[in-house]
């Protein structure tokens, strides 16, 4: 007696009638193609952005740290909530890259590359601040244990101390990963690219590069290994960072909640800002056959589920401060809702908590403009989330003597704007000069790519593979 | 430091100094040593901030070596070792009457003001003007030289001038400061001998003259009022702000608290009851405090004095009088406590208050019986008879009228400071000659021909009494810097024509007071005590004159009940810069006030109740129309004042004193950056005294107030009054402390200790390090039902710990570098009439202090001493400890606040002479804090090995105390080393009160405070 | 395609690798050695406006340190002596330099004061107390060198925070008995100035502070 | 312009249709007993090591050795400075206190690793390598685009230019090529 099952196979990763050669084609001609009207005037703005930025932190290093907002209770402001809420979206990048990778998600092929990209430019971002927001900047050498004439060393006890060997740790294995992932893209490139200057810059980062499937052996072990390392790193920065509050003993910041908590906000923003980038770039190279809707989907869910990760954290937070019976918790708890800062919390409700619900409707996690609306909100709710944690805890805490009221100053508004300047100004050189897909593993997941595809070939000929194979119970498997 | 206190360095040798050149080359600065480190530290300031700007050079810090020259001594003093400092008794002339120091100065410039133990009027403390006063010494914009008519004179052109001009014929008028000076009273007799009919007043826009002309009236004797407030049971205060007010405030802070002292449940304490419309230091200190209009004051007096005159003889003269408050709770109450405290009570009245209410006042107490006990009358020989204001206001018109060929003025500014309507200008412009002796520039300089500028009483010879008539000699700590002169030295040159030596005058008058037999031993006895002692005024048997009946009749008929809805304006004397005086101290300026917390300005303040008919709230602008005359002010609710009152500090809205006093926002106006959200209007100007007029001299009882709709930013140091029923500052009264009297530590719950006594700590996950046991470990103790709040330890610290100035606009950023503040919570249901509690914070110095693992490079670790030590020169600036401070006493230089003080001002170099050389001088972005003054715990520690031979290192108890303990009036500080368990320290931390603030984070602080007791009387609730 | 690099760049990879390592260690070492105190500071040797030598006064006559430098034992500062201490002698004693005793003598007519160099110095944030040393017994020449031997004051010790920090963690090998310290050639009986040391620190009860505030406020 | 005259063969270069038949030739090379050939593809394919007959890479070890050098140096370090380094009291902790060396710990271990990973990777392939003979062969570009190649070098011991050549044509090469030197 005979049973057999349907098996239905996920849609294609890679839609449209796309041979090795095609694939080639679309990404690797990108930087021969001219550039878009659109780069050039976007890059200005970066530009210019970028300039501001220089400019202001001179300024802020010339006059000293009083030309910020902050005052005596919130001795940190807008400099460590840009610097979290840009860790946080650094977060999606080696995240999607390493844990999808371990995970064998082939979608991720389309993204990783430029997520990585992403990745890197934002921890660029995020570690200007840390760094200029201390007093004296011309010493700041002495966090790191570089023996010196004084016999002093950092205390290895601060996570402030731990942060920095975290994000610095996390941006250089980022780099690592991203750069191991590009050689053979490079060599693709080196060998299509026409003009000396290309070809010998190509040619230089490419290493040299000929493919040899002995070298791939290795390759892919050193991208496996890379993967298994920068997975639990991913979540250690985060979770470092987030020491950086729960470690100290200021009420709002004490709690042990922050590590996962902090972690799945970086998620969901993280991801907020690959599909806000995603959705830009596909549509400005035309990539929508690789960067397909339902890759963005299956993003989408990731982002409702870790946004619904954040709410119940929020959730937990007031739960605890009311049960744990701590006036000093409670008193902030209720700040944080009727206090001062209450709009900011209003505000955070909205993007972290409704916001990701609309992700529930198979209709909005496949439109494109209702997805980047959704993830606009998410990226704006992630910084007003660290302005809550940081400001509102700090401006109102044990001593109600000493409360005051934060407010930004000129200089913090333009530095943040600033800090997108040099964010875009790299952003768009990436995609002006690199391969924004993972060309080679792209190939690799098409279905031409696998010897066995070549069997049988009566059965499946010209139908990329993507037709339903009857198993029959009796055939072992 | 007061070990050495005990016996102070004769002055003898100091005295040689000064006729000696070295020492004048000195005066130019050119010290051994602490001169250069000082200029230095500002050249290396500089290349830090050159640094910001080129990182790269860093490394090549040390190549850059300045070099730096070394000037020693030509012949030095014996006694001046360089490196250690002196100690000289002098004293301050404070509104009047003289009050003790010790001055603390290191090669010979004067760094830190003392109080002086052997000195009645300081017992060792003082106040904030005293502890300012250096910064006063130091003012870039003093007066610079002698002008006449804004020509630079010197002072030869000055003595020839008096000399054609003051001849015997001469009809003069002298117009002096209130001035205790028994050499200025000889000189004074020496001028009314020499010009014929010579007119001599003196003037105080908020002096005793109405107390002095109230007992003249009572007693038909001209008498000053001296409470004894440690003698006292029960404290009646008419709006008598005692405890910051008055030129005895120091003496009077110290007996009220030793009058509340509580060492076991089994001691009992004083109880105060004050009536008053402003919320003054002196009520928020009040057991119990009722808020009426300050022209009530008057008729609730009459009202308790009548219903008093029911039980006791001796206020006849109040029989049968009554008013609306006749039948009011608080007079029935009063009346009975009062009458059960015979003899053990005072009735004060305030200096402000009519002249009629003082008479009433003195009758009470005379009833009371209180005179000789708890009242003392003195009869001051240096008072003018009559009633100075009557005769400041014939003078006026007199000169006005140019009865006088010339006007000599002493110390006054009348033409900021006297009533409007007297126009004080038209009379100097009437007057042929006119000069003025004056520390600034002021108003009245600006109109007068001469201009002598006077010499700072640390740079000059006087003497004086005290209150209650101590003798006491004023020697100069250092040499005039701007060549200045004393009113000695200038009323001798009126007088003769010639220049007289302070020295000698002062001698010359100290010779009817000593023996001659051997006058320089004594002499020098008094010069090294600061006093010649047992010389208080006599008081001479007083009773009430015949005439004092009709005249309180009369007082009677003019004491009216104000309309119900009527605004009332009262002009208080401010409780930093009292009249402006000291306007141009940044120190006075940048501290916070007592009750309101407001910095750098005054505001009109008034009830919630009245705010809300106005329809304002803070810092909204108001214009308030009196008499014709209109002044815009910012608007504050101060929830406690009487409604339908408002209540103005005087002394503000000053023009070309100085850059602090001036109508601006102190030292950060122009060179510094201004944010933008943060937008100030600027006014004319916040001068009240053009309300002040004859027959209205301090409050107004019926004023127009609008709401302008402008905004005026006020730079207030604490924006949130409640504790949110938090235990930071507790307080319990008497009976539950003796019912229970560990209620204190009680009131938070801490897992794992049920009674909490002293050092009983949860525990750590960890064994904790200890410090070493052949090392002191320091620990404080602060006494709330001592502390008032005045502010004193603030600015003590700051003249210790050379902390800067930073400008209104920091304020109000909430950038302030005090290190220790006093924080002051509204309690009470009634949000309209709350209590007040007072909490001096300064860092707590944690055992396990949460601001040290948080630091990534171990800038702030600690010490083995058990301080929290804050190693500056390590600090980066992440600014993580302040976050991690649960006490939020750490203080961050957001800008470069130490070079802008240090360096601003037309002569820079002056202001840096009055920074201790003991203490590094804070750059731009490191954080700072308390540590227990640690540069003297190091000193007392290395003498005492120096004494020892290093058998020991702990200082023995007493001799070491921080700044802020030293300079404290009300004794409230104790500090010393825990681990010597007969230390007073630890005594006062095993007091039932004694308990940790926030102990349930557990950071095992070394600084506990004992719980705030009150006293309130059961039959009011 | 053709070839975009020679044969000879296959060579250039590992040269670059080892170049750079070389490099990066001379950079360290470079500024360990060039930026360090001890290259800076040490041997600071300014010309004094009087050319007064110790090697003739404290070495050849053997006057003590103390006889002009009064202060040491019982201030922080060391002090630089007063015109009159050089009067004390010089106006009866002529030197084999009349121009330089003139000079001297000037400058005490006029009371204008010596504008002397300052040689061995530490930053304003570090609170040095001399009386404290000696007192310990911690001689002068363990910081300040053969004093006795030189014609011109230089700076012998580096004066950096790890040179202090040093001797406080173990200050046995720089102790010596207090009557000894300004004794310029004295050496540890028994040639072993650690354990000699040690016998003091338990004598006299010394203890060196480490922490920060010790020396820092 | 280099010619085939003053050049020497330095190997032969076979292209094939498909990763399949690269798979196969593969297989055939090596069981020929080949050792000196290599094959080429835009992606690695799966099951090629097999079939060529290559051995696991020793990766692993480089990074577990660099792993170890980061997180003993790391404990070390921290043990050092905070017990005899610069023996502080920081709010009271011990002066040896293994929480706090936890996360710098980790993270220098993940950092060594990572560069062991990289440079271990490009170690064992002999990379960076910009000149190579393939290079010289016009038709290689394909290998980094939609070629699929085999080379067999000179130095081989079985290497003979007719029975190579031969064998790669039984394996279905589609295209041959002599690469020189």
């Amino acid at each position: 007696m005979s049973k057999s099952y349907e098996f239905v196979p996920e849609p294609p990763l890679v839609q449209g009638n796309h041979t090795f050669g095609s694939i080639t084609a679309l990404i690797g001609d990108i930087p021969e193609r001219e550039t878009p009207k659109g780069w050039y005037i976007a890059f200005g703005v970066a530009n210019l952005l970028l300039l501001l930025l220089v400019a202001l932190l001179s300024y802020l290093v010339w006059e000293g740290l009083g030309v910020w907002g902050l005052n005596n209770p919130a001795g940190w402001g807008w400099a460590i909530i840009n610097f979290v809420w840009w860790v946080g979206i650094g977060h999606a990048g080696t995240l999607i890259s390493a844990i999808l990778f371990l995970f064998r998600q082939h979608w991720r092929t389309a993204i990783n590359r430029f997520a990585e990209a992403m990745t890197i430019f934002a921890v660029m971002c995020a570690g200007l601040f840390p760094a200029f927001h201390v007093g004296r900047i011309w010493v700041i050498y002495w966090v790191f244990p570089v023996p010196n004439q004084m016999g002093m060393w950092p205390n290895f006890s601060s996570p402030l101390l731990w942060d920095v060997f975290a994000v610095s740790t996390y941006f250089t294995v980022s780099l690592l990963f991203w750069y191991v992932g590009l050689i053979p893209d490079l060599a693709t490139l080196r060998d299509r690219v026409k003009s000396k200057t290309s070809r010998f810059f190509y040619g230089m980062f490419a290493l040299g590069w000929t493919g040899s499937n002995r070298h791939w052996l290795n390759y892919e072990k050193a991208y496996m290994i890379l993967a298994g390392l920068a997975t639990p790193l991913v979540l250690s920065v985060h979770t470092i960072v987030s020491f950086d509050m729960s470690v100290s003993n200021v009420p709002g910041w004490h709690s042990t909640i922050f590590p996962p908590y902090f972690v799945a906000g970086a998620i969901y923003s993280g991801f907020a800002m690959v599909v806000s980038l995603m959705i830009i770039s596909r549509k400005i190279y035309g990539l929508e056959d690789i960067m397909t809707v339902d890759i963005m989907e299956k993003m989408n869910i990731i982002m409702m589920v870790t946004g619904n990760m954040v709410a119940f954290s929020y959730l937990m937070e007031g739960f605890m401060s009311w049960y744990s019976g701590y006036i000093y918790e409670r008193g902030i708890f209720w700040l944080y809702v009727v206090g001062p800062y209450a709009w900011g919390f209003w505000i955070l409700m909205f993007c972290n908590v409704i916001n990701p619900q609309f992700m529930w409707f198979k209709k909005v996690r496949r439109s494109v403009t209702l997805t980047f609306l959704v993830a606009t909100f998410a990226n704006i709710g992630m910084w007003y989330e660290r302005f809550m944690i940081i400001v509102a805890s700090l401006a109102t805490d044990f001593m109600p003597s000493s409360w005051a009221y934060y407010s930004p100053t000129w200089v913090d508004y333009l530095t943040y704007v600033g800090t997108f300047g040099l964010f875009f100004t790299f952003f768009l050189l990436f995609l002006r000069f690199l391969p924004m897909v993972a060309i080679s593993e792209v190939k690799a997941g098409l279905p031409q790519a696998d010897p066995h595809y070549y069997e049988e070939d009566d059965q499946l000929e010209g139908s990329n593979g993507a037709g339903s194979i009857v198993i029959q119970p009796n055939e072992s498997v | 430091m007061s070990k050495t206190n005990e016996n102070p360095t004769y002055w003898k040798s100091l005295n040689q100094l000064a006729n000696n050149e070295e020492y004048k080359k000195f005066l130019e600065r050119e010290f051994p040593e602490n001169a250069s480190e000082l200029k230095d530290g500002m050249s290396r300031k500089n290349f830090l901030r050159i640094m910001g700007a080129s990182i790269a050079l860093a490394g090549f810090a040390a190549c850059r070596r300045p070099v730096e020259k070394i000037l020693p001594y030509k012949t030095r003093p014996e006694e001046v070792v360089p490196g250690n400092p002196l100690y000289y008794a002098t004293a301050m002339p404070y509104r009047g009457s003289l009050t003790g120091l010790v001055v603390e100065t290191h090669e010979g410039r004067p760094t830190k003001i003392e109080g002086n133990t052997e000195h009645p009027a300081s017992m060792g403390n003082t106040n904030t003007q005293m502890q300012g006063a250096i910064l006063g010494l130091y003012d870039p914009d003093r007066a610079h030289g002698i002008t006449s008519d804004g020509q630079k004179k010197s002072w030869d052109d000055f003595l020839s001038f008096a000399k054609q001009n003051f001849t015997s014929d001469k009809k003069v008028a002298f117009l002096c400061e209130a001035n205790s000076s028994l050499t200025l009273n000889r000189l004074k007799k020496d001028a009314l001998k020499k010009f014929k009919n010579a007119e001599w007043v003196t003037y105080e826009p908020f002096g005793e003259q109405n107390a002095l002309e109230g007992n003249n009236q009572a007693f038909g004797k001209k008498l000053r009022t001296y409470n004894h407030f440690d003698k006292a049971k029960v404290i009646v205060s008419l709006d008598a702000d005692f405890l910051q007010q008055g030129s005895e405030n120091v003496t009077n802070i110290g007996n009220y608290t030793r009058g509340r002292a509580l060492e076991s449940t089994k001691d009992s304490m004083n109880r105060l009851y004050a009536v008053e419309s402003n919320y003054s230091l002196t009520g928020s200190n009040a057991d119990h405090r009722l808020r009426i209009k300050n022209s009530e004051v008057e008729l609730f007096t009459y009202a308790l004095a009548a219903s008093l005159a029911d039980k006791i003889g001796g206020l006849e003269a109040f029989k049968g009088y009554n008013n609306h408050f006749s039948n009011h709770s608080w007079v029935s109450v009063l009346t009975e406590d009062l009458l059960n405290n015979k003899g053990e009570s005072i009735v004060a009245a305030g200096n402000d208050q009519n002249p009629a209410v003082h008479a009433a006042v003195a009758a009470i107490n005379m009833a009371l019986e209180n005179k000789d006990k708890t009242v003392s009358y003195y009869d001051v020989p240096t008072f003018e008879t009559g009633n100075d204001t009557q005769r400041f206001y014939e003078l006026t018109r007199d000169l006005k009228a140019g009865k006088y060929d010339a006007l000599v003025m002493i110390g006054t500014n009348p033409v900021f400071t006297a009533p409007s309507d007297l126009d004080f200008s038209s009379a100097l412009k009437a007057t042929k000659t006119t000069v003025l002796l004056s520390q600034y520039h002021d108003e009245t300089a600006r109109q007068t021909q001469w201009h002598v500028n006077r010499a700072h009483f640390l740079e000059q010879w006087g003497d004086g009494t005290s209150y209650t008539g101590v003798k006491s000699v004023i020697q100069p700590m250092i040499q005039p810097l701007y060549g200045g002169k004393s009113e000695i030295e200038y009323l001798y040159a009126i007088i003769n024509g010639t220049s007289g030596d302070g020295h000698k005058l002062v001698r010359e008058t100290w010779k009817s007071y000593l023996s001659s037999t051997n006058f320089e031993n004594q002499w020098e006895k008094i010069l090294h005590d600061g006093i010649l002692p047992n010389t208080e005024f006599d008081t001479p048997r007083v009773s009430l004159s015949s005439s004092f009946a009709t005249y309180m009749n009369q007082a009677f008929a003019q004491a009216k009940k104000p309309g119900d809805n009527e605004i009332e304006l009262v002009i208080k004397p401010d409780n930093k810069i009292i009249d402006g005086r000291y306007g141009n101290i940044g120190w006075l300026q940048e501290l916070p006030d007592p009750v309101t917390k407001i910095t750098w300005d005054n505001v009109a303040l008034m009830s919630l109740k009245t705010a809300a008919t106005f329809g304002v709230k803070n810092e909204d602008v108001v214009s308030i129309t009196s008499g014709g005359k209109t002044v815009k002010l910012a608007a504050w609710v101060l929830p406690g004042h009487a409604d339908n009152s408002i209540t103005i500090w005087a002394g503000y809205g000053r023009k070309g004193i100085g850059r602090i006093a001036d109508d601006d926002f102190g030292i950060y106006v122009d060179n510094k950056y201004k944010t933008l959200p943060f937008e100030v209007h600027k006014f004319e100007s916040k001068n009240v005294f053009p309300f002040v007029t004859t027959d209205n001299p301090l409050y107004h009882t019926s004023v127009t107030v609008k709401k302008t709709g402008e905004y005026y930013s006020i730079a207030s140091t604490q924006d949130h009054s409640s504790m949110e029923g938090r235990p930071l500052a507790r307080q319990g009264t008497l009976d539950t402390y003796r019912e229970d009297p560990h209620f204190a530590p009680e009131m938070e719950e801490v897992a794992g200790i049920e009674k909490k006594s002293y050092r009983k700590f949860p525990d750590a996950l960890y064994t904790p390090q200890e410090g070493y046991d052949y090392l002191p470990q320091w620990g404080m103790s602060i006494d709330l039902n001592s502390c008032i709040g005045c502010g004193t330890c603030t600015i003590a610290c700051q003249a210790e710990n050379n902390i800067p100035v930073v400008g209104k606009e920091q304020v109000k950023r909430g950038r302030e570098m005090h290190w220790v503040r006093t924080d002051r919570y509204f309690i009470g249901n009634d949000a309209g009439d709350p209590e007040i509690i007072h909490q001096p914070v300064p860092c707590m110095q944690c055992e396990l202090a949460p601001c040290e693992e948080v630091c990534p490079v171990a800038a702030t670790t600690h010490s083995r001493t058990g301080l929290n030590q804050m190693t500056y020169n390590r600090c980066i600036g992440t600014r993580y400890c302040a976050n991690n401070c649960p006490y939020k006493v750490r203080r961050f230089n957001f800008f470069n606040f130490s070079k802008e003080f240090l360096s601003s001002g037309d002569d820079p170099e002056v202001i840096q002479m009055a920074m201790n050389p003991d203490v590094t001088v804070r750059f731009r972005g490191v954080m700072e804090k308390c540590t227990y003054c640690v540069q003297r715990l190091n000193r007392a520690q290395i003498d005492r090995q120096l004494e020892t031979k290093n058998q020991s290192f702990k200082p023995v108890d007493g001799s070491v105390q921080t700044a802020c303990q030293q300079a404290c009036p009300a004794n409230a500080i104790n500090f010393g080393d825990i681990s010597d368990p007969n230390s007073k320290v630890v005594k006062v931390k095993h007091n039932e009160r004694n308990y940790i603030m926030l102990d349930v984070l557990n950071t095992r602080p070394r600084t506990s405070y004992l719980a705030k007791i009150r006293n309130p009387n059961p039959k009011m609730s | 395609m053709s070839q975009i690099f020679p044969k000879w760049a296959n060579r250039v990879p590992k040269r670059l690798t080892i170049g750079s390592i070389v490099l990066l260690n001379a950079i360290i070492f470079g500024v360990w050695y060039f930026f360090s105190p001890r290259y800076l500071d040490v041997g600071y040797q300014p010309i004094q406006p009087i050319p007064y030598s110790h090697a003739i006064h404290a070495g050849k006559l053997g006057i003590d340190c103390r006889y002009c430098h009064t202060s040491v034992e019982k201030s922080p500062h060391a002090n630089i002596p007063p015109t009159q201490t050089c009067m004390n002698c010089h106006s009866q004693i002529n030197s084999k330099k009349p121009k330089q005793i003139a000079k001297i003598r000037d400058h005490w007519k006029s009371g204008e004061p010596i504008k002397w160099i300052r040689v061995n110095k530490l930053p304003e944030y570090v609170n040095f107390n001399h009386s404290a040393h000696i007192n310990a017994g911690v001689g002068c020449v363990t910081c300040h060198g053969r004093i006795d031997k030189m014609q011109v004051v230089h700076q012998v010790e580096p004066l950096n925070m790890a040179w202090c920090i040093n001797c406080h963690k173990n200050p046995a090998p720089h102790l010596r008995p207090v009557s000894q310290v300004t004794n310029m050639n004295w050496k540890a009986p028994n040639g072993n100035p650690e354990a000699y040391g040690k016998k003091i620190m338990a004598a006299r009860n010394i203890h060196a502070p480490t922490y920060c505030d010790g020396c820092h406020y | 312009m280099e010619t085939k005259e003053n050049k020497q063969l330095h190997g032969i270069l076979a292209e094939f249709q498909n990763p399949a038949t690269l798979l196969h030739a593969a297989e055939a090379v090596n069981n020929a007993g080949y050792n000196k050939f290599d094959t080429f593809s835009p992606f690695p394919i799966h099951g090629i090591e097999k079939a060529m007959g290559l051995k696991k890479s020793k990766l692993g070890w480089i990074v577990l050795g660099f792993g170890l050098v980061g997180l003993i140096g790391a404990v070390w370090l921290m043990v050092w400075v905070m017990s005899s380094a610069m023996p502080l009291s920081i709010s009271g902790k011990p002066l040896i206190d293994p929480p706090i060396y936890v996360p710098i710990a980790f993270e220098l271990t993940v950092l060594l690793s990572s560069f062991g990973a990289v440079f271990g990777m490009l170690f064992l392939n002999g990379l960076p390598k910009p000149y190579n003979p393939l290079f010289n062969s016009e038709n290689f570009n394909k290998a980094s685009d939609d070629g699929f190649f085999l080379y067999i070098e000179s130095e081989d011991a079985l290497f003979s230019e007719y029975k190579t050549t031969e064998l790669l044509k039984d394996a279905e090469a589609v295209n041959l090529e002599k690469i020189y030197d």
